[in-house]
């Protein structure tokens, strides 16, 4: 019966690394980082159904307390190089290479 | 327990640090306490030497301290036969260097008075000198493989800044090589010192109690492998000598003569002491190998020697011969071979270092080490050609000066070695011996450009060799004489610690020809 | 046949005792002078006498010890120190130490005697010379090394003199070293030596594997008389030696070049004493390595019949006077080589051959010397010419040399050499005929180079003024020159020389040869040789000779080449050998160095290319990540199914 | 009608020192939230200070009292071992020393807020005279914590938030710099992107282990794993995932590649706080993860290691040689000192003596290349030029002639880490490779070949590193200065200490190692609880 959840959450997951890969602008990118973190919540309480325990529902809450201080970093982070760069484009950040 | 050995590591470190500390601008200071020094160093030893009892223990003035228990090593250190001539040699090369580079760093002028090398610290060049000293004698008086080990790398440090800051042109490239040439055989020694470690499984690394605790054939055949190529490439031996020439060529005479009359003998002295007696059969295994690789490295390198148109090279470049014959002698499995292979160590450094230094002041009077560029010296400067003679003499090994002894005793002890009967050593011992021909044709072809001739335009300015540059040959060339004649000295005290060796390899030790292995 | 040599007994104390005293004198006096150069410059030159002069006292006083003892006990060795210890518990390797008999014996008061006389001559021919006291050093190092290599009980003592000499010789070849044809010979000739030292090294490796000693004294218990393959090679490896050391073929050619030197180190060296250490090292191994009738002997006979053919031949076209007699001198030791390949009849003959020759060539040098000394240093014998009026003394000495190589009967010369002939004709007749011819070609170049000399019109420069040389090197011409009449018949005749040396080499005492006086050989040799004086007397003597030289014949050529000799080591060794080199250094830096250097430069490269996947983009970097994490994913369920 | 729910029960005593620094975190947030501007340093350098100081001497206090606990605390969520206190002590060691360094003039920001080069931020500037932002401190503080608490989360849940406090901070400290502040910001941007990302790949291993274990606790999976199929593809994903995640915080190849960039953009104390601080921490992470998480497991886990450490260690030291930028040259080879961790990593396998023995060298090393790693960011930190710090190797050639000595500490520091005997590096590096030999020698060690042949990989690493370390050293020495040279700022007194106190133990380790060795046996020999 869970499997479904799972494969879901799978995909969520695929579709949000993929994200990060193909997106440019930093938002959209960190926004994938987001929607992978939430199937693993999907993992995790799919899973806390399946092994009938309530740590992974547990789990589930503190990851999204994390999630959100990183939204916070993270907008804060980006936000300081956009106003630098005038562009949210993660490829135009580039000086360090090599 | 006895104290002088730690006593004579220590008195020159301190000397170091005592130099390092000195106020700035006082050079001439600075020089006389290393001189004094390395002089208190020379004597302790001597002193030290005087009560070593020929046939007493294998290992006399042995000190044992705890040094890291977690890692089973011990700081202990004692002398052999072996060992302590070769401390000897180190304590008596130093204070000529010191005497020899006095004017090193102050920046060389030529006799026209143009600047060859600037001035450079010369605190720092003379306290490296006598760190580097510390650790000459720490490595011949280890008995703990490890202690050995960090000896054995460590050196590599004060050579390296003495090479890349007071060297010649291509100072850092030689440096550079030289530093990666010798880290690389050492880390692989560095993985074999710590398989012995393990496989032997004494806990220990004091070297008596691991002799013979490695028996599988197959693990020694791997553990010498390691010491082997870290050594052959100290030595160094052919194919991996290249470092050599470059590194002798550019050090300051007075390093060079280090480099070559020390730093290297700790590879043969290691093949002698640790490849042998820890590895017995691997050594056996692979004694014809190497024996091929000497005698390469003995033709090789006086051929190529021939070919060099730069004195410093071409002495580098005849040393690689003359640790040819080193190896082969101590591989030859015959106690003769081996005590001509230990003595061949003591001279050479006294030989080689002569004509390093003699070429040194010759090269510090024009600014350039080709040979191209001399001519007719003899006429302006009749002392340095004679030194440069015979210390070329002792070059080519002539009977009469202490290299004749060592190379004919290598020679004859290898073609007598019953060792592999099948009598391949004969023809290493005969192929060897066209070295003779070729040290002739090497050594009088650069004296006589040097040296004969007429007497080419910029050389008519030379000077003679002043007092110092004669106090630093004349003792050299007195003990290159006095050994020709009357090696006896040295060979008593080397003789019951090669026989030690070769009984630990179980070889027959016999000075006496095994009669009638020459048909 | 059985050998006769005698056992040799341990002798302390006496004069023979010190006999080291002999080499101890010379060597001091080098010593002094090399040391104190400067100091001693104003009296260097006496002391270098003095001490030649004494340890040739000793030696006559050591002779005199010794033929005190009879016959079978005149061989005395005297322990002087322990030169190379064994393994503890075990006897010395090598021990250092002195033989005294009758054959090291001849060879010191040779040497000592001969010695002196050119360390006097030499004050008046070097007296010009600022580096006079170096030459004297150099003397005195010579003389010190040159007893060591007869003296020595062993052969690495022997060994250790034979190249001790052969730096001597090369300082004093190349004594006037700012000259670079002088340079260049003393280089060639200590390289040439080491050739023959090759041999000899490895002679002395075989014969201490095979019979475990070195020293002469256990040696003969050793060996006793066996033959066999490995003495034959050890014969042979020392045979090659001593044709270094005596210019024997094919190791000749360093011979000529070496008259680069002052004249009496021509006379001493390359003359009367050097190069004839090939002899004695012949004899002194005779009895173990060349017995009568062995393979190794008949190869010294043969080598020594060549070379006194080769010698004579390039002797006959040679203008330079010294080349002219260093071309004698090449046959002269030829002779002797012959003789000591003949067994101890013939070692007898040679080494009195060697004893006279040492004197009249010494006497001819020397002769040479003063006629350069008073031509200012001209030696072309074309620019010569009736010079006995100028130079008497000379003349008459250098004649009495002259006579007594040609072997005109009764002087030194005459007994020796028909000595060996005749035993050469009696054990193998083919060389002894080839060295008959040898003779008369020898009458034929000694009177060419006389004729030339002192004969016929004056044809020196104007510049030139000949003129007799002073007392001080007029007085060892006469002394050598006495020698050269008398010394012969009194070794030779009732066979002194042999009985004396039996002893030490092994001859029968009873059997000594006695001289015959009309021989077939005998004749036949002085009918050629005075055809050969006659033809030189018409082409030399009575016709001009042009001052400049003919282009000869393609024979004279041959000869004045030097048969070719430099020509074939230039193809045969120098070239090949430039070559090999070259090659080598080009391996070394380009091959082994280059592996080394390409090595560390490959590994910058795929740095420098690696680093590239470093982009700087963000999103490269999540994709290594991602793919990393498929690796790790991939790997982990792989190595789980393993 | 549901039962009462017990209080959980908490060691104060064993967390104290995570508390202590996470209560002084709060307190600098509240000092800057009320606290007038001028006197905020003033506040928060000293609280800062002692609240680590003070959190040392509590891991000192257990330590001594020998009261280590044997079971975890914090019902199973911490364990407090001695691995954990000795991993403790040593980040509290660098972390405050790095604070030293931070506490340096010039390196902060005045106003991030601010964008660079306009006439705000310049503004900003006159006001703070190179003090720059005081919320480092606080900052620092709660990454220290969650350096603290990662290493001894004693489950995966408590490991991400450990891994997320710690981060989250440092992502922002990355972006503080006050000169070069597009390289600082894109330095801070990429950590923290890529830093999210891998942490999102842990969680969904976390949550992967959960699936098959049914719990997070690392005993727990364990024993799950004793009991279940160790080939359940789940764990081995998870697993998978979750060493993506840990992976990436070393820095191990391939996941090394925001080492460089973020070293090379960040403050140098930052960058030396990373390179010791969030090195340490996140190898004792790993070795509690893989040992007692998946203790059961080793028989996949150490081929796959094998692996990565043998690239790592050859990566880090190849792409170094031909770097031109000195802070990413070391961040090149502090990737390769990764790889040589992970070989000891390797090691952790066998009888429990052995596994004493490998995890002593791995503390010892991480010590002593911590301290060594700082020493020589400090140094970096005093060579300047007018735009910052002379970053650029040419601008260091000829420096041992204008400042011998600074030059020469630092060489003493390049050879450390060369492994040069007679240094702290050498004595580590031997205690790893021997540490790997004896594992490979191990009776019924089937893959005793493999380690060798890895330790062979290591000293070829390793003399390849070499290179680039002399490289640094000719430059310095053997080069002749340029005319325009950079100039050698006067040190703090802070900077001076923290050089002194780096040259010191790297020299004194160096000839005595028993000291520190001793320290890491007796907190091995009481090794993870499991």
């Amino acid at each position: 019966m869970t499997t479904h959840y799972l494969v879901l959450s799978g995909l969520l997951f695929a579709i949000g690394a993929l994200g990060v890969l193909v997106r440019r602008n930093a938002i959209v990118v960190f926004m994938c980082v987001e929607l992978m973190l939430n199937a693993c919540n999907l993992a995790f309480v799919t899973f806390a159904r399946q092994v009938g325990n309530l740590e992974g529902q547990i789990i589930a809450f503190f990851v999204m307390v994390v999630a959100a201080a990183e939204v916070v970093v993270g907008l804060a982070i980006i936000v300081t190089i956009f106003r630098t760069r005038r562009s949210a484009s993660v490829d135009d950040a580039n000086l360090l290479k090599y | 327990m006895s104290p002088w050995l730690p006593i004579l590591m220590a008195v020159p470190v301190v000397g170091a640090i005592v130099v390092a500390l000195l106020p700035k601008g006082s050079d001439k200071l600075a020089k006389q306490v290393t001189l004094l020094v390395s002089l208190l160093t020379l004597v302790l030893t001597g002193v030290m030497a005087a009560g070593f009892k020929p046939n007493g223990d294998r290992f006399q003035f042995v000190a044992e301290y705890n040094w890291i228990p977690s890692f089973g090593v011990k700081f202990g250190v004692g002398v052999d036969g072996v060992a302590l001539v070769l401390i000897a040699l180190s304590v008596v090369l130093v204070p000529i260097v010191v005497l020899a580079s006095w004017h090193d760093a102050d920046g060389v002028k030529t006799a026209d008075g143009t600047l060859i090398t600037p001035k450079r610290s010369v605190k720092t060049y003379f306290s490296l000198l006598l760190v580097l000293e510390t650790m000459m004698i720490g490595v011949f008086a280890a008995t703990d493989i490890f202690l050995f080990y960090v000896f054995f790398e460590a050196m590599l440090i004060p050579m390296y800044f003495m090479i890349g800051s007071y060297g010649g042109a291509q100072r850092s490239y030689a440096a550079v090589k030289f530093l990666l040439y010798s880290l690389f055989g050492g880390m692989l020694m560095l993985v074999a010192v710590i398989g012995l470690y393990f496989v032997a499984g004494k806990q220990t690394f004091m070297f008596p109690e691991l002799v013979g605790a490695i028996q599988d054939p197959v693990t020694q055949k791997w553990l010498f492998a390691g010491f082997f190529i870290a050594f052959a490439i100290k030595a160094p031996l052919w194919p991996v000598h290249t470092w050599l020439p470059d590194a002798a060529a550019q050090a300051p005479a007075g390093a060079a003569v280090l480099l070559v009359g020390v730093l290297d003998k700790v590879g043969t002295f290691g093949m002698l002491r640790f490849c042998l007696e820890l590895f017995p059969d691997a050594a056996k295994a692979f004694t014809m190998p190497i024996v091929v690789l000497s005698v390469i490295s003995i033709i090789y390198g006086a051929i190529v020697a021939i070919g060099q148109t730069d004195m410093k090279r071409l002495i580098a470049y005849t040393s690689i011969s003359h640790f040819g014959f080193i190896v082969l002698g101590v591989f030859a499995m015959s106690g003769v071979a081996q005590s001509g292979a230990a003595l061949y160590m003591v001279n050479h450094g006294f030989a080689t270092g002569a004509l390093f230094l003699a070429a040194g002041f010759l090269i510090a009077r024009r600014g350039s080490p080709f040979i191209a560029d001399y001519g007719g010296v003899q006429k302006v400067a009749p002392l340095l050609a004679g030194f440069f003679l015979v210390a070329g003499l002792a070059g080519l090994s002539l009977p009469g000066l202490s290299s004749f002894v060592s190379e004919f005793m290598v020679m004859i002890g290898t073609y007598s070695s019953a060792a592999h009967g099948s009598g391949a050593l004969t023809v290493a011992a005969i192929i060897s011996a066209v070295a003779v021909i070729l040290a002739a044709v090497y050594i009088l072809w650069m004296i006589q450009r040097t040296m004969n001739g007429p007497t080419a335009e910029p050389v008519k300015a030379f000077k003679d060799l002043n007092a110092r540059e004669v106090w630093v040959l004349a003792p050299l060339v007195a003990l290159i004489i006095g050994f020709g004649f009357y090696p006896k000295p040295l060979l008593d005290v080397i003789n019951p610690s090669v026989q030690q060796t070769l009984t630990n390899v179980d070889v027959p030790t016999s000075t006496i020809a095994e009669k009638g292995t020459g048909q | 046949m059985e050998s006769h040599i005698a056992e040799i007994v341990q002798h302390t104390g006496g004069v023979i005792g010190n006999s080291w005293l002999m080499i101890a004198f010379p060597l001091v006096g080098a010593f002094i002078l090399l040391v104190f150069n400067r100091f001693t410059n104003r009296w260097g030159h006496l002391l270098g006498v003095a001490m030649s002069l004494a340890s040739f006292v000793v030696a006559v006083l050591a002779f005199f010890e010794l033929i005190g003892f009879g016959p079978e006990e005149r061989r005395r060795a005297v322990h002087l120190f322990e030169f190379i210890p064994g393994m503890p518990g075990e006897p010395a390797m090598v021990d250092m130490g002195l033989l005294i008999d009758p054959l090291s014996i001849s060879f010191a008061l040779l040497i000592t005697g001969v010695g002196s006389l050119i360390h006097i001559y030499s004050i008046g021919y070097m007296s010009h010379d600022e580096h006079r006291r170096r030459f004297f050093s150099y003397l005195n190092l010579f003389v010190a090394a040159m007893l060591l290599l007869v003296l020595a009980d062993n052969y690495v003592g022997l060994f250790i003199g034979w190249e001790g000499v052969g730096l001597a010789s090369y300082l004093l070849i190349g004594f006037w070293q700012f000259k670079p044809s002088a340079a260049t010979a003393a280089k060639k000739a200590f390289v040439v030596n080491r050739v023959g030292d090759f041999g000899l090294l490895v002679g002395m490796f075989v014969i201490w594997t095979s019979f475990g000693t070195l020293a002469f004294k256990d040696l003969g218990a050793e060996v006793n008389g066996v033959q066999n393959g490995t003495t034959l090679a050890i014969g042979l490896l020392l045979l090659l030696g001593a044709c270094g050391k005596s210019a024997q073929l094919p190791l000749q050619s360093w011979l000529l070049d070496a008259m680069e030197g002052p004249t009496p180190v021509s006379a001493l060296i390359h003359a009367a004493t050097m190069v004839t250490a090939g002899v004695y090292l012949v004899v002194r191994s005779g009895a173990f390595f060349f017995p009568e009738g062995s393979g190794a002997a008949l190869a010294v006979s043969i080598v020594g019949a060549v070379t006194l053919l080769a010698g004579a031949i390039i002797g006959c076209a040679k203008d330079d006077i010294k080349k002219g007699l260093a071309g004698s001198t090449m046959s002269q030791i030829g002779y002797m080589m012959l003789g000591a390949g003949l067994g101890p009849a013939g070692y007898a003959f040679a080494i009195g051959h060697l004893i006279t020759h040492g004197f009249f060539k010494a006497n001819m040098f020397l002769g040479a010397g003063s006629v350069m000394h008073g031509m200012n240093d001209e030696v072309d014998m074309r620019k010569y010419g009736a010079l006995r009026k100028f130079m008497p003394i000379t003349f008459v000495t250098f004649f009495i040399g002259y006579l007594a190589i040609i072997g005109f009967p009764l002087l030194s010369g005459y007994f020796t050499k028909d000595g060996i002939i005749e035993t050469a004709v009696h054990h193998q007749p083919i060389l002894g005929w080839l060295a008959v011819l040898g003779a008369g070609i020898t009458g034929f170049y000694m009177s060419r180079m006389v004729f030339m000399t002192f004969f016929g019109e004056k044809r020196w420069a104007d510049d030139a003024h000949p003129h007799e040389s002073p007392l001080v090197m007029t007085v060892p011409l006469m002394v050598l020159s006495l020698g050269s009449l008398g010394l012969g018949a009194y070794l030779v005749l009732n066979g002194t020389l042999y009985r004396f040396l039996s002893p030490a080499v092994g001859g029968d005492p009873a059997a000594a040869p006695e001289f015959h006086f009309v021989t077939t050989p005998g004749l036949a040799t002085l009918a050629l040789v005075a055809v050969g004086a006659a033809f030189a007397w018409m082409r030399y003597g009575r016709a001009e000779v042009p001052a400049v030289q003919p282009r000869g014949s393609f024979l004279t050529t041959f000869a004045r080449r030097d048969l070719y000799g430099d020509a074939l080591n230039e193809s045969l060794f120098m070239r090949p050998g430039q070559w090999l080199t070259r090659l080598a250094v080009f391996f070394d830096n380009r091959g082994i160095d280059g592996i080394v250097n390409g090595l560390a430069a490959g590994i910058g490269g795929s740095s420098g290319r690696l680093r590239r996947i470093q982009t700087g983009f963000a999103r490269t970097y999540a994709l290594s990540i991602f793919i990393g994490a498929a690796l790790l994913t991939g790997a982990l369920l792989l190595v789980g199914n393993i | 009608m549901n039962p009462a729910i017990e209080a959980p029960t908490i060691e104060y005593g064993t967390l104290a020192p995570l508390l202590v620094i996470f209560g002084a975190a709060c307190i600098g947030v509240l000092v800057e939230a009320f606290a007038p501007r001028y006197l905020r340093k003033s506040i928060q350098v000293p609280l800062t200070l002692l609240s680590l100081a003070g959190a040392f001497a509590l891991v000192l206090v257990q330590v001594l009292r020998g009261q280590v606990s044997t079971t975890a605390s914090a019902m199973g969520a911490i364990a407090v071992d001695g691995p954990s206190l000795f991993i403790w002590g040593v980040i509290l060691i660098l972390s405050f020393v790095c604070v030293l360094l931070i506490n340096d003039e010039g390196h902060f920001v005045a106003s991030a807020a601010s964008v660079p080069g306009s006439a705000d931020e310049e503004e900003a500037e006159r006001h703070d005279n190179g003090t720059g932002h005081t919320e480092v401190y606080p900052l620092v503080l709660f990454a220290v914590g969650g350096m603290l608490l990662f290493p001894a989360a004693h489950d995966l849940l408590m490991m991400f938030v450990a891994l997320e406090v710690m981060s989250l901070p440092l992502y922002l400290l990355c972006g503080l710099a006050r000169r070069r502040r597009l390289l600082s910001q894109e330095a801070s941007m990429k950590y923290f992107l890529l830093g999210a990302f891998s942490s999102a790949f842990f969680l969904y291993g976390t949550a992967m282990v959960y699936g098959f274990a049914g719990t997070v606790s690392l005993p727990g999976i364990n024993q799950a794993m004793a009991a279940g199929n160790t080939l359940d593809p789940l764990l081995l994903i998870g697993f998978a995932l979750l060493g993506v995640g840990l992976l990436f915080k070393i820095g191990a190849a391939p996941f090394q590649a925001w080492k460089p960039d973020v070293y090379q953009g960040a403050p140098t104390p930052i960058t030396a706080l990373m390179a010791s601080g969030t090195l340490v921490a996140a190898v004792g992470a790993v070795l509690r993860v893989f040992w007692v998480g998946l203790g059961n497991l080793d028989w996949e886990w150490r081929p796959v290691i094998w692996g990565v450490a043998a690239l790592t260690m050859i990566v880090g030291s190849i792409l170094a040689i031909t770097q031109t930028e000195i802070k990413r040259m070391l961040a090149y080879s502090s990737i390769a000192h990764t790889g040589f961790l992970l070989v000891g990593v390797m090691a952790t396998y066998g009888s429990a003596q052995q596994n004493a023995e490998s995890l002593k060298a791995i503390l010892f090393y991480l010590a002593i290349y911590g301290i060594a790693t700082v020493g020589a960011f400090a140094v970096l930190t005093l060579v300047r030029d007018p735009g910052g710090e002379a970053g650029h190797l040419s601008r260091w050639a000829g420096l041992g002639k204008r400042a011998p000595v600074l030059s020469g500490v630092f060489a003493f520091f390049l050879l450390a880490f060369a492994g040069i005997p007679l240094t702290s590096g050498f004595m580590g590096k031997y205690a790893i490779f021997s540490a790997a030999l004896n594992s490979g020698t191990q009776p019924g060690d089937s893959i005793g070949g493999w380690m060798a042949g890895l330790v062979v990989v290591g000293v070829v690493a390793s003399a390849v590193a070499a290179f680039f370390y002399v490289r640094v050293i000719v430059l310095m020495f053997f080069s002749e200065p340029a005319a325009d040279g950079p100039a050698i700022a006067a040190p703090s007194m802070g900077t001076v200490a923290v050089i002194a106190v780096s040259l010191l133990v790297t020299v004194g380790v160096g000839l005595y190692p028993e000291s520190v060795l001793g320290v890491a046996n007796d907190a091995a020999s009481s090794l993870f609880i499991r």
